[in-house]
C-alpha cells in the first residue's frame, strides 16, 4: 500500500522544469479491480525504480474503461511524456495508443501485456499462458498427494471479457484437457466470473456444487476467485479437502494456503517485471536503444518484438516464504494473528 | 330542427373494478341544439363523456353517430368523428405554453415545419373573443396559468375545430364574470351554427339560459332527457337531488348506486 | 339537502367472507394486483427451472437461494424508500461496499471486535446518507448526478480503503455466521409459532376494535384464512429448510434456517411497519405522491428526503455486511457491478414506481426473489459467458412480461 | 364583457433590444435558465484545470477533448429522447457495442465495405429499438426492466459476436478517420462561413415573416448580437483546432478540426430541428408532460414511445461507430462500464429532466462537455486510481452544485 | 363584533420574473365575519392566498396576525398561526385515499402507531356532513374522485381542524346545487364560531348570500375593501370588470396589468 501520498506528490513539483533534462515517463495501468498487483504492487515499484534514477513519471491507472484509456495517452502525450510504458485493455485501442504514441515521436513498451499489431520498441511480460499452465500443473500435483480418483473439476475462470483470462484458461486447459480426454479426471462445471467479481463467483461456485456436489478440485483463476469458493465449501467442511487454486500471492491467498483451504497460488515478482520495465524505459528517455535479452513474434503482423520474459513462479505451502523473502508480502500483514503459527510452520521468517 | 341526434348512446354501463358508475344510460344530443347534462356529484357526468370521448372503454353499451353505429376506441377515433371535448380536469400538458397546447395533435405545418406565427395569431385570436385579459404572453407555460385561465385555454382548444358535437364538461366552474358570459354565448352561437352541443353544469341558471335540452343523471342512471322549456327550475332540481319529479324520473328509486 | 345514508354505512355490517372475496376478485379484475404477479412470474420461473435441472429443487439449493439473494434484498429495501420519493440513489451499491470495506477494515486490520465493526459500517451507512440527503434535498441537486458523483467517489473510497485492490479477509465467526451459519432448528420452530400467534392477535385485536367503533373491518373468517395461509407457507418453508442438505452428514451436519432468514423478515417487519402504520411512512408516501400538496400540509419535505437517503444507506451498510459475511472478504468489487441494477430492478419488479408515491418493503423480498432465482437457476444451466448474459436477460424479460401481462387490466381501468 | 387590448397585444410592438434584454434578465432571475448553468460550470472546470495544469489549454488538449467525449455526446443525445418521455434506457451503452461490434464483424471478419457495414450497424440499432421501445409501449413493462434485460442481453450478444474476451481490430481507413482525422482547414472555414450565414438567413427570413403577420419578433439588434456569438465563438474555435498541434510538425502535421465535431454538429442541428420545429418533437414534449393530456389530444402515444427507443438505439449505433473508430477496435466492453451512467449523467446536467417533459439536445453536448473535460482534466492530474475516483467524484459534484445553485431561484418562484 | 383585523396584510407585491401579479395589496379579515375575495380571473386572487398560505414568498410588504407582525416562511408557519387554506387547485395526494389526505401532516396517533380507526370515523363524520352522498369507501384513493368529491375532501380536511382564518379558494366551483348550500352554510357556522373567513367566489350571489365584507381585486391592485351591505350587486361587479364603480375604486386606473 502506500502508493496515493507518493503519485500525488509527484505531479505537483512544477512538471516543466525537471522534465527539461531527460524526459517524462508516462505509465498507463489498466484496471485496479481484476487483481491487486497493478495498484499494489506495479505501481510501487515503476515510482521507486524512476524516483531512484531521478527521472519525472506520470502512472496513472484507466480502470478497466478503454476510453479512459485513450483518454490518459492522449493527455500523457500532451502533457509531454518522452516514453509511454502501457498494459493494454485491449490490442485494439492498445495499437491505437501506440500508433499515436509513435506518429508523435514517443518511445513505447509494452508492459505484461502484448499488443497484436502494435509497435511498441519493447515488450516485458510474464507469461500468461505460462501462469495458467502453472495453475493446472498445481491443481494435479495437489489431487494426486490426495490419491483422489477420477476427480470432477469444476473451473472457475476469470472475466469473460478479459483477454488474459482467455490465456489463463489456455494454459490450464492445457494441462487438463489431456487428463479429462484419458478419462484420468472429469470435466466438471466450467463458467466464468464476470469482471472477476468474488461475490459472483461465490454465487456461480456454490451452484456449481449443488448442480455437481461431487466436485474434487476447483481451479480458480485468481485468489480472489479461490477464496470465493473456499467460503462456499466451508459450509459444508469440505474446506482443505477439495483443493482450490489461485494467482497474484496475496496475502489472502497466502493465508488461504498456510490454512490448508488453497492448493496452490501463482506468484509474479513483479519487482523483477517492473525493474526491467522501468530501465528500459530511462533508457529510451534518455534516447539510447537498450538491447534486449529476446524477442516474441506478434502473430498479427509477424514482427520480431524485443522483449524481456520473465517466469511466474508457482507457490504451495512450502515456498510462501519465498514471496516474503522477496519483499512483495510482508511478515506483518501474513502472519496476524493464528497465522503466526502457520508462518513458523512453514518457516517464513 | 331536431331530426334524428347526430349522436346517440344507448345502454351503457360503466364499473371502476367493484363500483359501477354507469348502469343502462341512454343519451343523445342534437345538431343545432345545447343539451344540458345535469346531476349530482358523482352522478356519473364526466365518466359518461370520457366514456363518449373514447377515455375510458364502457362496459357494454351502443354508440350511435349520424344515425350510424360505430365504435369508438379511443380518443383519436372520437375526435375523427367530428366530436371535441373540454374535460373536467382540462388535460393540458403543463411543459408546454398556450399556443402549443391549444394545437396540440393537431399543429399547423407549414412542408415539415411548425407554422408558429399562424398559430399564435390564430390562438390569439380565439383567446380574444373569450375576454382573457390577464394572459401576459401566448408563449406562457400553462403551468403558470390562473385557473380561469387554464380553463379558457381549454375551452379554446376545443372549439378552433371545426366539429360536429362539442362536449364542455363544467367549462364555467372557474370562470369569472364576463367570462361566463361570453362562453354561454359561444356555446349558444356553436348551436345555431348547426353544432350540438352538450353542456355539463351545476348552475341551474346557466342551464335554463342556453339550453334546449336537460339530461339528469342520478346516481349513475339517466332519470329523465326532457326539453328545458317543458321544465322548471325546481323540477331539474328534484331531478337531481332525488331522481325524480313526479312523472318525470326513475320510476323504481331503491336507491343502491354500487 | 336529503341527508340519506351513504352507502358507505349501508355496507358496514356486510362483512361477510363472501362479500369480501368477491370485493378482492373486483380488485384483482379492476387492476389492483398487489405481490400477484411477482409471485406469479416467481412460480412460473421456479418450475421452468425445477423441469430443466431437477438439482433446482433441493433442500440445499432452497437454503442457497437466501444466502444468495440476501445482500440485494436489503439493498433493494432501502432502496425502495429512495425510490418511493421519485429520486434514485446510484451510488447504494458501493456504498455497501464501503460500509464493507469498514467493517472488515475494524475488524481485520483494526482488530476491534465484532459489534464496534458492524457499529462502525452502519455508521458509515447514516453518515452516508445524511450526505447525499443534504445535497439532494438541500442544494437541489438532482439525485442521479449526486448519486453517479457517490457512485465514482464511493469506488475510489473503496479502492483506499481496501488499499489498491487487495481483498480483505473477514475471520470473526459472528460475522462469518450471519450468511454462512443456521438457526438451530428448535429455535426456528418456537419463534415461527410465536410469530404467528402474535400475527392472529394483533389482526384480531384491530378488527375488534374497529368493530368497536362501528367501521367496517376484515371477517374473522378472512383474518383466519390469512393467519393460517402464514403459518402454512413459512411451516414449509421451515420444514424444508431444517431438512439435513449436507452432502457428508456424518462430517458436518448442515440443517435450519439460515441466519440471513430471520435478518430479513425482521427488517421487512419493521418497514412495512414503518410504511403503513407510521405518520412518517405516511409522509414518504405522501411526498412522493405529490411534494407541493405534503408541502402545503405542513410536512417537511427536506426532512423526509434526507430521512429516505439516510435508510437507504443504512440499508446498504447492513447489505454489504451481509455480503462481506458471505464472501469472507471484502474486495473492490464488493457492491460493485450489477448490484445496484438488480437491487433497482428487484424493486420495480416487485410492482415499486420509478416515479414515486407507489412501493412496498415487500417488494423487495418479491423481486429481489425473482433475481436470485433467475440467478440461481442460470448457475446450473451451464451456458457460456455469453449465452447466459442472453439467456439471464430473456428470463428477466419473461418474468417481468408475466407480471406486464396481468397488469394490464389496471391501465384499461384508467388506473396507473 | 369589456373588449380591452390584450397587454399582449400592447406589447406587440415593443420589440427593442433593450427590451429584450430586460426580458432576458428577468427570465433568468424568474428561474429560466436554459444553458446559462451547464455553460457556467464548464467555465469553472476549464479555469480550475487551466490554473493547475497548462497543459490543459493546449490547441492539441483541446482537439482531444472532442474525440474523447463525442461517442457520449451522441449517446447522451439519443438518450435525450428516451429521457423526455420520462422512460430510461440503461441498455443504450451495450447496444452501442452491440453496433459496434457488427460494423467490426461486418468489416474485418466478413469483409464488407464501410458504407455496408455503417448501414448494418445502423439497421442494428434501429432494429434494437424497435425491440425495446414495443416491449415498453405495447406490452407495459417498465422500461427500466426491459432494458436492465437488454443490458444482460446485449452483454451477452456482444460476447458471443466477439467471441469470448478478445477483440476485434478495424482496419477500414474510412471508419478509423472518423474519430482519428481532421477535416482539411480550408474546408472547415467555408463551412464556417456557409454555415453562420444559412443560420443568419434563417433567423432574418422567420423575423420577418413574423413582422409581416403582425407578431411580436425578436429584434433586429438581438439577431445580429446572436449571429455575431456564433460566429466568433465558432471562428475561435475552429482558429485553434487549425493550429499545428503535432509535437514534432516535420514529421507528421496535425492540424483541423477533428471529424467527429462535424458529425455531432450536423446531429445537433437535425435532433434540434426535430424537437423544436417539427409537430412529432411537439408530441414528444407533450407525451413527456402529460401522457393522458396528449393521449386525448389524439397523439398516438405508442408510436411517440417507440420511435423514442428507435431514435435512441439509432444514436447508439453511431456512438458505437466513433467508439469503435476511436478505439480501432471492439471488444467485449465497448460500450460497457460507466459509458451509460455517463451518457444518462450528460443528459442530466445538461439540464434534461428524468420525469420527463424538459430537455433539449443541446443538453447531451453541453453536459457530455461537462463530462469530457472533467475526465480530460482529471486525466492530467496523475492521481492514483482510488485518489481520482475520489476527486473526480467530487468535480462532478462541484460542477452539478454550480448548476444547482444557480437554478435555486427556479424553485422559489414557484417553478420547478 | 369587529374589533382588528385578526390577519393583516399591508403592501404585498409579487413578481412571477418579468410579470408583476400583485401590486401593493392590503387585505385584512376579521374574526366572525366571512370576507369575500372577489376578483376577474388572473385578477392575483390565488396568489394572494398564496402568500398568507406562505405557498410563495412576497416580494415585499408585512403580514400581522392578531396584531403582531409575524413572518411565514412556509406553509407550516401559517398553520402554526392557525390558518387553513383551502387551495384552488385542491393539493391532495393522488396515491392516498381519502382518509389519509384528510389527516395528511396532521395523522391522530397512539403512541407511535396511526390511529386509522378514529381518523376513518372523524372523516365520515365531516364528510357526511357535506353530502356527499356517491363516496363508495373512505379507503377510495383520491385520484378515482370525481371533480366534486375532490373539492368536498379539500374542503373537509381544511374545516376539520380547529383554527382562526379559513380561506376557501372558490370552494363551490364544482359542487352541486345541494352541496354548494352545504358549504355555504358552513361558511357560515364557521364565522358564526368566531373564525375569521375568507371566500373566494366567481359568484355573486353566494357572495352576497354570506359575506360580510367584499374585497375586489383588479389586475392585481385591490380596488376596495367594504361591507357587503353597503355596495350593490351591480357596484361589485363592476369593481371586477373595471376596478372602480363611482366612489370606490382604484383612483387612478392606467390599466396596465404587467
Ligand atoms: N377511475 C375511477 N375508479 C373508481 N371510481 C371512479 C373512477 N372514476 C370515477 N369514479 C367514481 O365514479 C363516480 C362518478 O364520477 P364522475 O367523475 O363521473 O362524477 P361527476 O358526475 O362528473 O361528478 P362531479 O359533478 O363531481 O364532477 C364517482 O363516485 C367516482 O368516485
Ligand atoms: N408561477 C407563475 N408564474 C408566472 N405567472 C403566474 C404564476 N402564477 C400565476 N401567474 C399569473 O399571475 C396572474 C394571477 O394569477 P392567479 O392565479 O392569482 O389569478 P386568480 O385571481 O386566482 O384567477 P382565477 O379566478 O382564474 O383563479 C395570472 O395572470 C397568472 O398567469
Ligand atoms: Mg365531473
Ligand atoms: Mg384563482
Amino acid at each position: 500500500g502506500g502508493d496515493d501520498g507518493g503519485t500525488t506528490a509527484a505531479p505537483s513539483g512544477a512538471p516543466a522544469a525537471s522534465g527539461a533534462s531527460i524526459g517524462k515517463i508516462g505509465v498507463i495501468l489498466p484496471d485496479s479491480k481484476s487483481s491487486a498487483r497493478w495498484e499494489t504492487a506495479d505501481r510501487k515499484y515503476l515510482k521507486e525504480a524512476f524516483d531512484a534514477a531521478g527521472v519525472e513519471s506520470d502512472i496513472q491507472n484507466a480502470q478497466g474503461d478503454k476510453t479512459a484509456f485513450q483518454t490518459i495517452a492522449d493527455q500523457m502525450i500532451t502533457n509531454g511524456a518522452k516514453v509511454l510504458v502501457i498494459v493494454n485493455l485491449d490490442s485494439g485501442t492498445g495499437k491505437a495508443v501506440l500508433d499515436k504514441a509513435q506518429s508523435q515521436g514517443v518511445a513505447t513498451i509494452d508492459y505484461d501485456r502484448l499488443t497484436l499489431g502494435g509497435s511498441a520498441s519493447y515488450y516485458v511480460s510474464f507469461d500468461n499462458e505460462k501462469v495458467g499452465q502453472l495453475q493446472g500443473e498445481g491443481l494435479v500435483k495437489c489431487l494426486t498427494d490426495d490419491k483422489v480418483e477420477k476427480p470432477i473439476i469444476a473451473e472457475l475462470n476469470g472475466s469473460p471479457t478479459d483477454n488474459n483470462a482467455t490465456l489463463f484458461k489456455n494454459g490450464y486447459d492445457s494441462v487438463l484437457q489431456p487428463k479429462y480426454d484419458s478419462g484420468e479426471y472429469v470435466k466438471g462445471p466450467d463458467d466464468s466470473v464476470p469482471d472477476w467479481d468474488n461475490a459472483q463467483a461465490g454465487t456461480i461456485f456454490e451452484q456449481q456444487l449443488t448442480q455437481q456436489p461431487k466436485i474434487a478440485g476447483v481451479l480458480a483463476a485468481n485468489d480472489g476467485l479461490g477464496n470465493a469458493a473456499i467460503a462456499v465449501l466451508k459450509k459444508e467442511k469440505l474446506n482443505g479437502k477439495v483443493p482450490v487454486t489461485g494467482q497474484d500471492a496475496t496475502v489472502q491467498g497466502l493465508q488461504n494456503i498456510l490454512a490448508g483451504d488453497q492448493c496452490m497460488t501463482v506468484y509474479k515478482a513483479i519487482k523483477k517485471e517492473a525493474d526491467a520495465a522501468s530501465q528500459l524505459a530511462i533508457a529510451l528517455a534518455k534516447g539510447e536503444k537498450p538491447a534486449a535479452p529476446a524477442s516474441v513474434k506478434d502473430p498479427e503482423s509477424n514482427r520480431d518484438v524485443p522483449s524481456v520474459l520473465l517466469d511466474p513462479q508457482a507457490i504451495y505451502f512450502d515456498n510462501v516464504k519465498d514471496v516474503v523473502t522477496d519483499g512483495y508480502v510482508t511478515k506483518d500483514e501474513l502472519c496476524t494473528g493464528d497465522f503466526a503459527a502457520k508462518c513458523t510452520e512453514a518457516g517464513v521468517s | 330542427m331536431s331530426q334524428g341526434p347526430v349522436l346517440e348512446l344507448r345502454g351503457i354501463n360503466k364499473s371502476f373494478g367493484a363500483v359501477q358508475v354507469l348502469h343502462d344510460v341512454a343519451f343523445s344530443a342534437y345538431s343545432g341544439e345545447v343539451t344540458a347534462l345535469v346531476g349530482d356529484n358523482g352522478a356519473g357526468k364526466s365518466t359518461l363523456v370520457k366514456c363518449i370521448g373514447g377515455i375510458h372503454p364502457s362496459d357494454t353499451g351502443e354508440y350511435f353517430f349520424e344515425g350510424e353505429k360505430v365504435h369508438v376506441g379511443g380518443p383519436r377515433d372520437a375526435a375523427a368523428l367530428g366530436v371535441e371535448i373540454v374535460y373536467q380536469d382540462l388535460a393540458l400538458c403543463d411543459n408546454l405554453d398556450i399556443v402549443q397546447n391549444m394545437f396540440l395533435g393537431r399543429e399547423r405545418k407549414s412542408g415539415l415545419v411548425l407554422d408558429e406565427a399562424s398559430m399564435e395569431e390564430m390562438a390569439a385570436k380565439t383567446l380574444d373573443g373569450l375576454s382573457v385579459r390577464t394572459v401576459t404572453s401566448l408563449r406562457q407555460h400553462v403551468s403558470s396559468l390562473s385557473g380561469g385561465q387554464r380553463q379558457t385555454v381549454a375551452i379554446a382548444k376545443a372549439v378552433l375545430w371545426n366539429s360536429k358535437v362539442v362536449i364542455l364538461d363544467e367549462p364555467t366552474a372557474a370562470l369569472g364574470v364576463a367570462q361566463t358570459a361570453q362562453v354561454l354565448e359561444l356555446v349558444r352561437r356553436l348551436a345555431d351554427n348547426g353544432l350540438a352541443v352538450v353542456l355539463i353544469s351545476h348552475n341551474m341558471n346557466d342551464v335554463f339560459a342556453v339550453s334546449d335540452r336537460v339530461a339528469a343523471l342520478y346516481l349513475g342512471r339517466m332519470a329523465a332527457q326532457v326539453k328545458t322549456s317543458e321544465v322548471t327550475h325546481s323540477q331539474v332540481v328534484e331531478l337531481i337531488t332525488a331522481g325524480r319529479s313526479g312523472e318525470l324520473g326513475i320510476k323504481n328509486d331503491n336507491g343502491a348506486a354500487a | 339537502m336529503t341527508t340519506e345514508t351513504l352507502p358507505e354505512q349501508q355496507r358496514r355490517n356486510d362483512t361477510s367472507i363472501t362479500a369480501y372475496a368477491g370485493g378482492y376478485v373486483d380488485r384483482v379484475r379492476g387492476g389492483e394486483l398487489g405481490a400477484l404477479p411477482a409471485v406469479f412470474g416467481l412460480i412460473v420461473l421456479c418450475v421452468i427451472f425445477s423441469i430443466l435441472r431437477p438439482a433446482f429443487l433441493t433442500p440445499g439449493n432452497f437454503a442457497n437461494l437466501f444466502t444468495q439473494g440476501a445482500a440485494v434484498v436489503v439493498i433493494a429495501m432501502g432502496l425502495i424508500f429512495v425510490l418511493l420519493l421519485g429520486e434514485i440513489d446510484l451510488s447504494a451499491g458501493y456504498a455497501s461496499g464501503v460500509c464493507a470495506a469498514v467493517l472488515a477494515v475494524s475488524l481485520t486490520n483494526q482488530g476491534y471486535p465484532w459489534y464496534v465493526a458492524v457499529l462502525a459500517a452502519m455508521v458509515t451507512g447514516v453518515v452516508i446518507g445524511v450526505a447525499l440527503g443534504s445535497l439532494v434535498a438541500k442544494l437541489g441537486i438532482p439525485s442521479f448526478v449526486v448519486t453517479l458523483a457517490a457512485f465514482l467517489g464511493f469506488q475510489g473510497i473503496l479502492l483506499l480503503l481496501v488499499k489498491g485492490g487487495t481483498n480483505i479477509s473477514i475471520r470473526d465467526t459472528t460475522i462469518l455466521a450471519i450468511a454462512n451459519k443456521n438457526v438451530p432448528p428448535i429455535v426456528s420452530w418456537i419463534v415461527l409459532v410465536v410469530g404467528v400467534a402474535v400475527y392472529a392477535g394483533i389482526q384480531l385485536f384491530r378488527a375488534r376494535r374497529r368493530i368497536g367503533r362501528g367501521l367496517k373491518a376484515d371477517p374473522f373468517t378472512l383474518i383466519a384464512f390469512r393467519v393460517l395461509s402464514l403459518a402454512v407457507i413459512s411451516g414449509v418453508a421451515v420444514y424444508v429448510l431444517n431438512l439435513e442438505r449436507s452432502r457428508n452428514a456424518l462430517i458436518v451436519s448442515l440443517k435450519g434456517v439460515p441466519i440471513v432468514v430471520p435478518i430479513i423478515v425482521v427488517l421487512l417487519i419493521v418497514w412495512t411497519f414503518v410504511l403503513r402504520r407510521t405518520a412518517y411512512g405516511r409522509h414518504i408516501y405522501a411526498v412522493g405522491g405529490n411534494a407541493e400538496a405534503s408541502r402545503r400540509a405542513g410536512i417537511n419535505v427536506d426532512r423526509i428526503r434526507i430521512s429516505a437517503f439516510v435508510i437507504c444507506s443504512f440499508m446498504a451498510s447492513i447489505g454489504g455486511i451481509i455480503a462481506a459475511s458471505r464472501a469472507n472478504s471484502v474486495d473492490p468489487n464488493t457492491g460493485g457491478s450489477d448490484v445496484l441494477l438488480f437491487a433497482v430492478g428487484a424493486a420495480v419488479i416487485g410492482g415499486t414506481s420509478l416515479f414515486g408515491g407507489k412501493g412496498r418493503a415487500l417488494d423487495a423480498v418479491l423481486g429481489g426473489a425473482v433475481v436470485a432465482v433467475i440467478q440461481n437457476g442460470m448457475g446450473l444451466m451451464g451456458y457460456s459467458a455469453g449465452v447466459k448474459y442472453v439467456v439471464t436477460g430473456s428470463v428477466l424479460l419473461l418474468a417481468a412480461g408475466v407480471d406486464a401481462l396481468s397488469r394490464r387490466r389496471a391501465a384499461s381501468t384508467g388506473r396507473r
